[in-house]
């Protein structure tokens, strides 16, 4: 039925297969919507955030995105601006990662704000002081620029192609990628580098604060950093599971080896300036402040907020993945290797999570107590949301786009078409 | 608008805990002033709206050597390091403003546009959001002052040292041809009402000012309270509030900077 | 070789024969949908946009000014505690107008259905600001000794109450946004937004108190 | 030409280009954000011209002048008004929340009669006319002394209205609500012969001794006693506070001594005895302006020895020693008692022994004493034509015994009438009049004040509120809100001087409502005859100008008027001196420490209730506002959470937020436990003032009223109410 659609030399499921598939998602989805809708019409009562968690899990949700997301902008640097050619065959799903995942971010971002009508006053009334005035206007521009990318991936659909038109804007396009390959690498440089400031700069709040450089804290250049180690490790995560769901191998070894071991190097370079904040702030910028390390990490209901976290943020999911992603024994190993990605991933989503609730979780006035929070359903909703448009993006991108160019060598049809 | 003055001042606060007696007054007081909302269910803390609040501080020891003290605790206006108090410079939308003519931290709720990044910002629990529309049941809004705009639901409010009554303490010294406001002229409804006289109000810049008298603010180290008797809540942060405490009890004074041992005084939800 | 070649030029010419009709239906859909839209926006939008209501009583600012002694501020004036009365009450009329004065039927109609049923006039104000403004009146005419026209313009000339269009969607006055809809102004009294206040405030001889804008603090004119 | 998809597409890229340079998206971003900052759901307070209205506060006996902020005809704050010789600008928390009471939604908006279970609306000319034919039926049937009023005070024009309507109606039974201003006046009248109510010159005592009485919480005159508190302490004054729970005043005492509840009255005794052992009381005072020394002697004689006195209230001896060499060392010390806010019933015994206490260092009607303030005598109406029946009727005993039946002290002993109206075959009282009282909420054992009022065949509620005795009514008149009317307030309590203080209407009456003193009037006039006559005023402010005559202007002017040169008068014993041997006196059964009721094996914890400046605990209910301000160690949602002691709580196997229940011989209630260092183990602590059945959903249904879960205890002797407490258990719900 839409076999027209399909891109020449490859094999997708039946329409109906693929019909029934969109439904479930899309159940998902319609459920994500109404909890949205519940958001805007009855305001922010339906989640339970409160005034000691201003921010809670989409905020989280947020970083984790984008920092995921940044899978397209640094593959897009080494591969227009460090010429690393052979990217050039993940660097579509790359891109197709990023756009999910910076529009996602928007449209948490859209659902979290309590007067969604006034958004658009951190663009008119700008403060240009604000961490968050830097993030929403990176964050915008670069999604823009992820769209440029994307489009041109678009224009590839065999129907759209044909159009003689669109076929040399694609081409004219890619021309001028690397561009929006450097453009999109300074905006995410600066956008991932404000978030990380967004809990940096909060001298009220001494878990989050660090010292830095000029008006940049630490975790500014850390937020940049952990991105582009981690974004690449998403973009393979990705990738495998895509591999997996498709029953089909779709990048080749070589390519998705060079992109490990370079996620690796800055996996490993990045845990240890991580170490060397995490014990500076620990030894000199918390206790300046009145708070010893154990303050933050100790007396609190359950322990959802002990040591472990550190550890396992630092170690398990640092430390381990970086090792095991440099070690080209263990990195060539395929199940190892996605096990490093994986681990690498949750290391990033770890962080995020710390830099955002335990920022609040810990009491700083010496006679208030740790902060506890669950989400709401609503909230979960609308967090699950974005991941199911994920899918069904990734569907249809997959089912109708060339978007990996080495499926048709690795995965023949006999007779071809 | 101090044209050609160019002196600033410096609104503070100074609360006497000795004299505190926990009563409530002052929050009630300023809620009546500010048209604060209330609901059917306002015991969950985190999401009642309460510009002033008082806490109860004890001293983590058992019956019978067990000590309480009282803490109301106003927005704090922190002036930070120049106006940069840790809310103002995050706000994205210029929602909020240290104003360097009288120190405080204002906060314009239909500038706000609920990101919430400033309670975020805030040691204090100072800021809240408005979870729910505000109802006032019938009739009763009509108690509302139209001093005050009364705020819609998903924007952040707190305390602004009941601007307004500068604004019309002004009006009427301009009538009277003045620029300059009297010692108490402009007071806060917490300081006006506290029935056990706790809460001093003044201009801390202002050496004939009983808050500059008592507080004793070294300019030169932070404003940093010179009275022995006086500290700031988290002093360490450098946060540079304006809101002075005195207290002849020195647990009472180390707590309210973190050099006492923690000790779980209140449950949270 | 030559067959491809008359192929593409045969296809190219039907193509382009087939184009060339359709271009000029495109470029005229195009020009209706651009000439609509702009009809839509600029003329029908601020019909829609704007209701159009009557005051309840004619007023005649001119022939009142004749009459009082103090110019605007003899029913326009500031109560002892600096606030600013604003539009005057009934009990201010009344000292004047117990019975009717002459004919005027819009006289007589304030006499019959306000001053004798002691019930206030709801005016429409012009220049209503929304409840998070903070205007202090004392602040420009005593202060800064400005005059009610720079502002508010020459409505104490006027010798009838103009039409009141209110916003649909905010309630305001049009007076607010101003009579463009572009929100050009050409005399000082042309708008009454945010920016036309600090027009003013941002000028030298207003002390900057913010420290976000460099300009004047926000609870100037806010509450 | 032909018209295809591109062609609309065309139009489309062409519309949008078009709209993209017209104000229209611009113009709607715009108004739509203006529009989200003024939902029009969302209220915007008209302005207007702002206004201060003096008067003076009627939420409580405290008297403390206010100045009530008006824009237009609203009233929009309540604020303390300066230099008020009360309160001088500040406000308690329920007074700065009382434009809410104002315009509360339980207000009754005009006159309601009971249909078959349901409220009618009715006029006020036809439930006058109904209700007058009823008094007139049980007056021709001769049973005028059926007809009983119950009311918070019995000073003013108000109450001496409804004092005077009774008496020419020709019933005794007028009741006042009991609190331990029962036991005050009656321990001045016993000792120094005085009718008076007793002032405490806190401000310029150096030492004061507080037997559980909540100084800042509530007690007397609330911003007063706070203001008083801060100047004695500023002048190097000390306050040791006895008490089993550390509530804020014993928090913010110099001392706390944890006594077990019910023994301060035996304390009181043990001080007295160190005092006199070791001859540290003020002997000129003992000598020259008392008798009966020696009778005192006996009384605290050997069996309340410091280490007699240690085992019953818990304290050790030295600390018993040490604590009555400060206070008699002082110079002017001061002993206070009155559980929590001073308006709770109390024994006659326990503020004998204190004010005994006061009498050992002489600190009697002197400065930083206990100062015998006289009754009001501004009212000086011509006295009543009585008919026959009338002067019959009150000649009849009183229905509660008080001043007969072994209760010759006694006044009102509103707290045996509900036994009384049950006991026989006939109930007794007939018809009943409330105002400015809450008895179904606030008499101890709520359950068995309900049956008693269900006896009663016409019940006439005067409450301008909803409340649970309006609840239970036949008739609600509803009478004007505080802020509404003229009231005159005749003395400020715990005020060590006399002042009189007038409420003025700050706005209109808003609804169809009738001040008490106008219902009166007419409901007097609708009766004719001798009533009418004696009640010749023309409304009840004609009555109250004429009455207060000169002062008039003054009141209406500053709100107040105070007797600067106050001195207090001489002892009026037979002796001329204070008597600590009066005849009366030797009547009284020795003192014993009150013991709660209920069994100890079934019941082993005691529960007290406390009181807290952020609850009304009496006749009105607690606005919004002061239920927002509770602090969450007191209420979560709608339950109420019980102090407990660690300890106690450990034994009990609970912990920080466990659900319970709570049971009493009276009822069980389901709580929270909070743990509290600050309170003896065995306890349980409760406030008063929540648990409200009737009133709106800020107040109704949250937590649990102590009155329903306590029993009334009489003081022997006296008959007052003594309770302070039940005995409870505490059980993992």
């Amino acid at each position: 039925m839409d076999s027209a659609l399909i891109p020449k030399g490859v094999k997708r499921c039946s329409i109906g297969q693929f019909a029934l598939w969109i439904a479930v998602v899309g159940a998902v989805l319609l459920w994500g919507v109404w909890a949205m809708l519940l958001c805007y019409f009855r305001g922010l009562n339906q989640t339970n955030m409160n005034n000691a968690y201003g921010f809670a899990l989409w905020i989280w949700a947020d970083l984790a995105v984008i920092a995921l997301g940044g899978g397209a902008f640094f593959t897009g640097l080494l591969r227009y601006i460090f010429g690393k050619d052979e990217l050039k065959h993940i660097i579509n799903y790359a891109v197709l990662i990023g756009f999910i995942c910076y529009s996602s971010a928007l449209l948490i971002l859209a659902i979290d704000v309590g007067q969604p009508l006034r958004a658009w006053f951190i663009f008119w009334h700008a403060n240009v002081h604000s961490m968050l005035t830097e993030v929403a206007f990176c964050l915008t521009c670069y999604f823009g620029v992820l769209t440029i990318e994307y489009v041109p991936l678009v224009l590839e659909n065999r129907q759209i192609d044909r159009l003689p038109f669109f076929h040399n804007l694609t081409h004219n396009m890619h021309g001028i990628m690397a561009l929006f390959a450097a453009t999109g690498a300074f905006l995410s440089f600066f956008h991932q580098g404000s978030l990380g400031g967004v809990s940096g700069v909060l001298y009220g709040r001494p878990f989050g604060f660090r010292t830095g450089l000029l008006v940049w804290p630490w975790t500014f250049f850390l937020y940049t950093w952990s991105a582009a180690a981690c974004g690449p490790c998403f973009t393979l995560f990705i990738t495998r599971i895509t591999e997996m769901a498709t029953c089909k191998k779709l990048v080749k070894d070589s390519v998705v080896e060079l992109l490990a071991k370079i996620a690796g190097w800055m996996l490993l370079t990045y845990i240890v300036a991580k170490i060397i904040d995490t014990v500076y702030w620990a030894a000199v910028t918390a206790p300046a402040m009145g708070l010893t390390l154990m303050d933050f990490y100790s007396n609190n209901p359950g322990s959802a907020y002990g040591l472990w976290i550190l550890i396992a943020e630092v170690g398990v999911c640092g430390v381990l993945p970086a090792v095991m992603l440099v070690a080209p024994g263990i990195r060539s190993n395929p199940s190892m290797r996605f096990i490093a990605v994986t681990l690498a991933v949750i290391g990033a989503c770890l962080n995020r999570w710390v830099m955002v609730l335990q920022v609040q979780a810990v009491p700083v006035l010496p006679f208030e107590g740790w902060f506890g929070y669950m989400p709401s359903w609503q909230e979960i909703a609308t967090t699950i949301l974005p991941v199911a448009y994920g899918i069904i993006l990734i569907s249809l991108s997959y089912r109708y786009l060339p978007v990996f160019p080495q499926e048709q060598e690795l995965n023949p049809i006999e007779g071809g078409k | 608008m101090d044209q050609q003055n160019g002196n600033t001042k410096k609104y503070g606060m100074v609360i006497d805990l000795d004299k505190c007696t926990g009563c409530g007054a002052c929050m009630v007081a300023c809620m009546a002033e500010n048209n604060v909302p209330f609901r059917e269910d306002d015991t969950d803390k985190l999401l009642s709206v309460s510009w002033m609040r008082v806490y109860r501080l004890g001293n983590g020891k058992p019956f019978p050597q067990v000590e309480e003290c009282y803490l109301p605790r106003p927005c704090q206006q922190c002036e930070g390091h120049a106006g940069h108090s840790p809310c103002v410079s995050v706000c994205p939308a210029t929602a909020t403003d240290y104003d360097m003519r009288t120190g405080i931290v204002s906060q314009i709720p239909t500038r706000c546009f609920g990101c919430r990044y400033c309670m975020a910002a805030c040691p204090y629990h100072v800021r809240q959001f408005n979870w729910w529309d505000p109802i006032w049941p019938d009739g009763m809004e009509r108690m509302l002052n139209p001093n005050v705009s009364v705020r819609m639901r998903g924007v952040v409010e707190k305390c602004g040292f009941c601007f307004h009554r500068y604004q019309l303490a002004t009006d009427k010294a301009y009538l009277d041809g003045r620029r300059e406001l009297e010692e108490g002229e402009y007071q806060t409804a917490c300081a006006q009402a506290c029935p056990a006289g706790a809460i001093l109000f003044g201009d801390l810049n202002n050496p004939t000012h009983a808050v500059h008298k008592i507080a004793q603010p070294d300019s030169t180290h932070g404003g940093r309270p010179r009275n022995p008797k006086a500290f700031r809540l988290l002093e360490r942060l450098g946060t540079n509030p304006k809101v002075y405490y005195l207290s002849s009890k020195e647990w009472v004074r180390k707590a309210g900077d973190n050099q006492v041992q923690r000790t779980e005084q209140t449950p949270k939800a | 070789m030559e067959k491809p070649q008359v192929n593409v030029t045969s296809a190219a010419s039907g193509h382009g024969e087939k184009e060339e009709g359709a271009g000029g239906a495109v470029i005229l859909f195009f020009i209706l949908g651009l000439v609509g839209s702009l009809l839509v926006g600029w003329v029908l939008f601020p019909q829609l946009l704007y209701s159009k209501k009557r005051q309840p009583v004619d007023f005649n600012h001119d022939k009142h000014m004749e009459l009082v002694s103090d110019g605007c501020e003899s029913c326009h004036f500031f109560r002892p505690d600096g606030t600013y009365s604003g539009v005057p009450q009934l009990a201010q009329c009344i000292q004047c107008h117990e019975e009717p004065n002459g004919e005027d039927p819009e006289e007589v109609k304030f006499v019959e259905e306000y001053v004798k049923k002691e019930r206030e006039v709801p005016w429409l104000v012009y220049s209503r600001q929304p409840a998070c403004v903070f205007f202090s009146h004392a602040a420009h005419v005593k202060m800064a000794k400005m005059d009610c026209v720079t502002c508010h313009g020459p409505i104490g000339e006027s010798t009838s109450l103009k039409v009141y269009q209110a916003n649909r969607i905010t309630g305001y006055s049009r007076d607010i946004w101003g009579e463009n809809m572009l929100g050009v102004k050409r005399k000082s009294w042309d708008r009454m937004k945010m920016d036309d206040c600090a027009e003013c405030h941002a000028g030298a001889h207003v002390n900057p108190g913010s420290v976000q804008t460099q300009k004047d603090g926000c609870f100037v004119c806010h509450k | 030409m032909k018209i295809d998809r591109r062609c609309f597409l065309s139009f489309i890229v062409g519309g949008a280009a078009g709209t993209a340079l017209s104000p229209l998206p611009w113009k709607i971003t715009d108004d739509l954000s203006i529009w989200s900052q003024n939902w029009p759901w969302t209220p915007v307070p008209p302005a207007g011209e702002t206004s201060f209205v003096t008067s003076t506060c009627t939420l409580c006996p405290g008297g403390c002048g206010i100045s009530v902020r008006k824009v237009d005809e609203r009233a929009v704050k309540v604020e303390g008004l300066k230099g008020h010789p009360v309160n001088d600008g500040g406000l308690c928390i329920l007074g700065l929340a009382a434009a809410q009471l104002l315009y509360a939604p339980t207000r009754v908006r005009g006159p309601l009669k009971k249909v078959d279970g349901a409220w009618r609306e009715i006029s006020w000319a036809d439930a006058i006319k109904e209700i007058a034919a009823k008094l007139a039926d049980l007056r021709a049937k001769g049973q005028p002394q059926s007809v009983a009023w119950i009311s918070e005070s019995d000073r003013g024009t108000t109450a001496e209205l409804c004092k005077r309507f009774l008496t020419v109606y020709g019933s005794p039974n007028y009741f006042r609500t009991p609190s331990i201003q029962d036991a005050y006046e009656t321990a001045l009248y016993l000792t120094q012969g005085q009718r008076a109510m007793a002032g405490f010159d806190v401000a310029q005592a150096d030492f004061v001794l507080s037997f559980s009485s909540g100084l800042i919480e509530g007690w007397g005159s609330p911003a007063y006693m706070f203001r008083a508190r801060n100047a004695m302490r500023q002048n190097g004054g000390r306050i040791s506070q006895v008490e089993p729970r550390l509530s804020k005043t014993a928090a913010k005492a110099d001392q706390w001594v944890p006594i077990k509840p019910g023994t301060e009255g035996a304390l009181a005794l043990g001080l007295v005895h160190v005092i006199i052992a070791e001859g540290l009381y003020r002997k000129n005072f003992i000598d020259s302006r008392s008798t009966g020394f020696d009778a005192l002697k006996q009384i605290a004689g050997a069996s309340y020895a410091p280490e007699a006195v240690s085992r019953l209230t818990g304290i050790e001896a030295k600390t018993i020693v040490d604590l009555a060499k400060a206070f008699a060392g002082a110079k002017k010390p001061l002993a206070v008692c009155g559980r929590g806010s001073g308006r709770i019933p109390g024994g006659l015994q326990e503020v004998l022994a204190v004010h005994c206490l006061n009498a050992l260092t002489g600190s009697i009607n002197q400065p930083g004493g206990v100062i015998a303030v006289p009754e009001p005598e501004y009212i000086d109406w011509p006295e009543p034509e009585m008919d026959a029946v009338a002067s019959r009727g009150v000649q009849q005993p009183r229905l509660d015994g008080a001043g007969r039946d072994g209760f010759p002290l006694a006044r009102y002993l509103l707290n045996r009438l509900p036994e009384a109206q049950t006991a026989g075959a006939s109930a007794p009282v007939q018809a009943l009049f409330v105002s400015g009282a809450n008895p179904v909420y606030s008499l101890a054992d709520t359950q068995a004040v309900a049956k008693a009022f269900s006896k009663v065949p016409l019940i006439v509620s005067l409450s301008s509120y909803m409340d649970e005795t309006a609840a239970m009514a036949h008739y609600i008149l509803p009478s004007h809100a505080h802020l509404e009317r003229y009231e005159d307030v005749p003395a400020a309590l715990g005020f060590p001087k006399p002042i009189l203080g007038l409420s003025k209407p700050a706005v209109k009456p808003a609804f169809k409502t009738k001040y008490v003193g106008d219902m009166v009037i007419a409901l007097a006039k609708a009766m004719g005859g001798p009533v009418a006559e004696a009640f010749g005023w023309e409304s009840y402010e004609a009555c109250l100008k004429q009455t207060l005559g000169n002062a008039w202007d003054t009141l209406v002017k500053n709100g107040y008027v105070v007797d600067a040169k106050f001195k207090p008068g001489e002892f009026e014993t037979p002796s001329q001196k204070f008597e600590f041997n009066n005849p009366a006196l030797a009547k009284l059964p020795a003192y014993a420490a009150q013991r709660a009721p209920g069994d100890e094996k079934s019941f082993p914890l005691t529960l007290i209730p406390y009181d807290t400046m952020r609850l009304a605990s009496g006749p009105i209910g607690s606005p919004p506002f002061l239920v927002k301000a509770l602090e969450e160690t007191v209420l979560q949602q709608n339950t109420a959470l019980v102090d407990v002691n660690p300890a106690t709580a450990k034994d009990l196997g609970l912990s920080e937020g466990s659900a319970a229940v709570l049971s009493t011989p009276k009822g069980s209630a389901r709580v929270k436990v909070h743990l509290f260092d600050g309170i003896m183990p065995g306890l349980v602590a409760l406030p008063r003032g929540l648990g409200h059945t009737a009133y709106d959903k800020y107040l109704a249904g949250k937590g649990v009223n102590t009155n329903a879960l306590i029993s009334p205890v009489e003081d022997p002797g006296s008959g007052f109410e003594a309770g302070w407490g039940i005995r409870a258990n505490l059980t993992r719900a």
